[in-house]
């Protein structure tokens, strides 16, 4: 139990991978052998690669007959033991959302990777966007919380797939790889470690596995099948699993747990990046994803124009970096986030910050270039002296 | 150094694959390579194009702004591209016969005779795509020819690859021919 | 003997929330009866159970591993688990409109793979818990709570739909044969495959009372005489069959 | 000769009155008891222990799994 370092599958080296393949190679070095999914644009590479690599490490997959079937028997095999992984894009993550609350109010831990593609609805299902932001969050019913991470290159979907999967098992949450097009279908170099540091679940026997006398802590998750007799049940429950669907403390000490073991842990799940922020830029840059390489690239060419532009880079969405982006914003004049939505992410930092942000947005199911930031913030500079 | 490379022309003339395998090659070398494509929901027939971005380091953003090397496998694709190339020293390399380059732009331009080759060699059109790689290597050096035989190794198998690996002979010899020009 | 079956239970949580004479308390009777003849232990068997009335038969009443999941999904649920560990006893227990109507999908899909789960189908032909409104199951004519004037949409008939779909063991009978019910349970346990069993079960409280008179004695005194065993159908004309609920087993592959 | 009989347990704290163990006796072994009780309905009593035969229907078609029958020494 806890984190421990194992040999990872893959030979280390130098690979040339797709971002899907990235995303299948970490999970099976995070230790995933359960995988169910449903064949979607631009995701399904993810599932492809993995029943290769399954075949090494004596994976099970199955492909369901929808995304609803998919996220279903990943549930079931996460309590039989498994750390399940699908992928998925918008279309698929709308079904999947009833059981993701399903989840989330019975601690199980999965690895959902959505590799965003323009919406809504159909909409352009090979090209990039950005507008699942907001529906990983919110998109089922009632209060609980997720984790979601954001890559932005190759090697970052494999690193963060691995740190999904350990933030998974560690608050018994589904977890986020929240990707786009632009990163799924790309090609680069990946760097593969011979070890990798994994988190493995404490069963603890015998402990009620919905409750922790710890405040917002993480109770033990037992296993199927060890003669426990769990009580799993998506309806409202005590600490042992029976439902207690008519008392009102039970249902508000639940909530406010599986919430709470997620906020209060913020600061050991949140984790950003940033550039030219030491100097109290004028303009600070929010992006995320495959936009803060447009962005990172953009800042370079306005730095060299003698602008004073800085980049913050929101590796983890969920939850929100909340102090990392105020502290960042206080000393900026502007903030401007470029984002392939209409705004899903600059509203969030809207509501942090007592002032105007600005919505750089564009849905037209390509990713943002830098001359598009690099123009946006030079006519700025013009207009606002 | 970095080098932006655009393929394009429609679904299943490989123009996927051959970005895939000039990246490959360029990480071989050492280098770091990002490939990308745009494509429709079709699998055949539609507009297809595929980008390499070769640097000595990390590649901020991985897209083609501006391609240095354009290679162009039907007209509509050499026509939607042309102008998007680097004025000053960009080249196009274009199958000769299904592209007839436009005299207003003032670029070097390489025919290669990629498809007449492959189907006149191999009967299979499907390695002009190689063919034509393997001369814009050979012609500017981009890549090492031995790591594009490699990158070809590793990304192909079976009698695709050995018919690939061939046409990357075709391909050298096609492009030492056009640089003596 | 029904306290031998006690050590099966959670008994802390008894009496059942189901309804006087509802049933589903024959049929989770006829399930622990069924495994504790096979001398299965329950330690190593897993219950998976949707949302409605029939899902509560496993959950919480057995002791045992149990996964009460949502509305439709059960199946797909069972699914992952006995992928995942094909050392569990995967057996699924849930009501009509969960496995049937909104799960459905998942129903002939997992016949499809022929699955090694067992499927127990209890149908009342109607939604019981949320205040009786028609169901996939409900037969024609019937009044419920959004048929005032009858059921007019032909009812499903489930052993079919999975015989069809694959299923390798298929069967139906009502809780009123509750000695052929429990052999049949027996029978699906112990296949390997897709078994599933459809149980008829009688719902006093929101079937009863619009549309048959009297005790839930007197439902199940009509079930009886509404079902006719697959031998005796084979020899009837198909007017004659027209209003009856064929029961036995229908493929035991 | 040892011979056996029936004994019948209600477990009247499990038991909802639905009356269907005895319309199912062909024996009339069980019964109503004269008062009510606190769920609202008369309780199930065993009447005449002596005409059972131990078939057991009572007990497999307690939908509260409220009844045992056992063949005891007499």
């Amino acid at each position: 139990m806890g984190y421990r370092k194992i040999r990872g599958v893959t030979p280390p080296g130098q690979y040339f991978l797709q971002g899907d393949e990235a995303c299948a190679e970490g999970a099976v070095a995070a230790g995933c052998r359960f995988f169910a999914g449903y064949p979607i644009t631009p995701a399904s590479e993810v599932m492809e690669h993995i029943v290769r690599r399954f075949k090494d490490c004596d994976g099970v997959f199955v492909q369901m007959e929808d995304e609803i079937g998919s996220i279903a028997a990943m549930i079931g095999a996460s309590w039989a033991g498994a750390k399940p992984m699908t992928s998925t894009s918008g279309p698929g993550l709308s079904l999947m959302m009833e059981n993701i609350g399903y989840a989330a109010m019975t601690e199980t831990p999965l690895v959902i990777v959505d590799i965003q593609r323009a919406g809504p609805s159909t909409g352009q299902a090979t090209r990039p966007g950005s507008g699942d932001m907001l529906q990983v969050k919110y998109g089922s019913h009632g209060d609980y919380e997720i984790i979601a991470l954001s890559p932005w290159s190759v090697q970052e979907i494999y690193d963060m797939t691995i740190r999904a999967f350990n933030l998974a098992e560690r608050f018994r949450v589904p977890v986020f790889v929240l990707s786009d097009e632009g990163v799924g279908h790309l090609r680069e170099n990946v760097t593969v470690e011979q070890e990798v540091t994994v988190f493995e679940r404490d069963k603890a026997p015998g402990q009620p596995p919905f409750h922790t006398d710890e405040p917002g802590g993480v109770p033990p998750m037992p296993c199927f099948g060890d003669g426990e007799k769990l009580l799993v049940t998506g309806s409202t429950h005590d600490p042992f699993g029976y439902r207690k669907t008519q008392v009102s403390e039970v249902h508000e000490r639940l909530v406010s747990r599986l919430v709470g073991k997620i906020r209060n842990r913020a600061d050991e799940i949140v984790d950003t990046d940033s550039y030219f922020l030491d100097d109290g830029p004028d303009v600070l840059l929010v992006a995320y994803g495959i936009t803060a390489r447009a962005a990172l690239s953009a800042a370079k060419v306005l730095r060299d124009e003698g602008q004073k532009v800085g980049l913050l880079r929101l590796r983890t969405i969920w939850p929100f970096p909340e102090r990392v982006v105020v502290e960042s914003a206080q000393k900026c004049k502007e903030v401007v986030v470029p984002e392939l939505n209409q705004g899903q992410i600059c509203r969030e930092i809207e509501r942090l910050l007592d002032r105007d942000v600005i919505s750089l947005p564009q849905t037209n199911g390509e990713t943002m270039k830098p001359t598009k930031i690099i123009e946006f913030v030079r006519e700025r500079a013009v207009t606002q002296p | 150094m970095i080098k932006q490379v655009r393929i394009c022309g429609f679904g299943g003339q490989g123009i996927v694959l051959a970005g895939v395998i000039l990246g490959h090659a360029g990480i071989l070398d050492g280098k770091y390579a990002a490939q990308s494509s745009s494509y429709g929901a079709e699998a055949r027939g539609s507009a297809c194009k595929s980008e390499v971005v070769i640097s000595d380091g990390w590649i901020d953003y991985p897209h083609v702004l501006k391609a240095d090397i354009l290679i162009a496998m039907s007209q509509p694709a050499y026509n939607k591209y042309c102008c998007d190339v680097v004025p000053e020293h960009g080249v196009i390399f274009h199958d000769e016969e299904l592209v007839t380059p436009n005299p207003q732009i003032a670029l070097s331009h390489f025919p290669v005779p990629a498809t007449q080759r492959a189907l006149q060699i191999f009967d299979n059109r499907l390695v002009a795509n190689t063919v034509l790689l393997a001369a814009v290597v050979s012609v500017t050096g981009i890549v090492t020819p031995d790591s594009l035989k490699l990158a070809l190794d590793k990304t192909l198998d079976g009698r695709h690859l050995e018919a690939n690996k061939k046409a990357v002979d075709v391909g050298f010899q096609l492009g030492s021919i056009v640089k003596k020009h | 003997m029904s306290k031998h079956l006690y050590k099966y239970l959670r008994t802390e949580v008894f009496p059942t929330p189901f309804c006087s004479g509802c049933g589903h308390g024959i049929l989770m009777g006829a399930i622990l009866r069924a495994i504790d003849e096979l001398g299965y232990d329950m330690d190593g068997m897993l219950f998976v159970s949707g949302i409605g009335c029939g899902a509560w038969i496993p959950s919480p009443h057995f002791a045992a591993d149990t996964l009460h999941v949502t509305h439709g999904r059960p199946v797909a649920f069972a699914t992952g688990a006995k992928l995942f560990k094909p050392s569990l006893k995967v057996v699924v227990i849930s009501g009509d409109g969960d496995i049937a109507s909104i799960g459905g999908n998942h129903l002939i899909h997992a016949a499809r793979r022929d699955i090694d789960l067992t499927i127990i189908c209890a149908n009342n032909g109607i939604y019981g818990m949320t205040g009786g409104q028609v169901a996939a199951s409900t037969p024609l004519g019937m009044r419920t709570s959004t048929t005032p004037d009858g059921n007019r949409e032909r009812p499903f008939d489930l052993c079919k739909l999975v015989e069809a779909a694959g299923g390798t063991y298929v069967s139906r009978y009502s809780v009123h044969q509750v000695k052929p019910l429990i052999r049949s349970i027996q029978r699906g346990l112990e296949h390997t495959g897709l078994s599933f069993i459809e149980v008829l079960s009688p719902c006093p409280t929101q079937f009863g009372r619009r549309n048959v008179s009297g005790t839930a004695f007197e439902m199940l005194q009509t079930l009886k005489e509404d079902c006719v065993s697959r031998q005796k159908a084979e020899t009837m004309g198909s007017e004659e069959l027209k209003y009856k609920i064929v029961t036995g087993e229908f493929v035991t592959s | 000769m040892r011979s056996l009989v029936a004994h019948i347990e209600i477990n009247q704290a499990w038991c909802k009155g639905c009356q269907i163990c005895v319309e199912i006796c062909s024996r009339g072994v069980l019964g109503y008891a004269t008062d009510v009780s606190d769920k609202g309905f008369r309780p199930i009593i065993v009447e005449k222990i002596e005409d059972c035969t131990g078939c057991i229907m009572c007990e497999l078609m307690c939908p509260d799994l409220a009844i045992t029958v056992e063949k005891v020494e007499k």
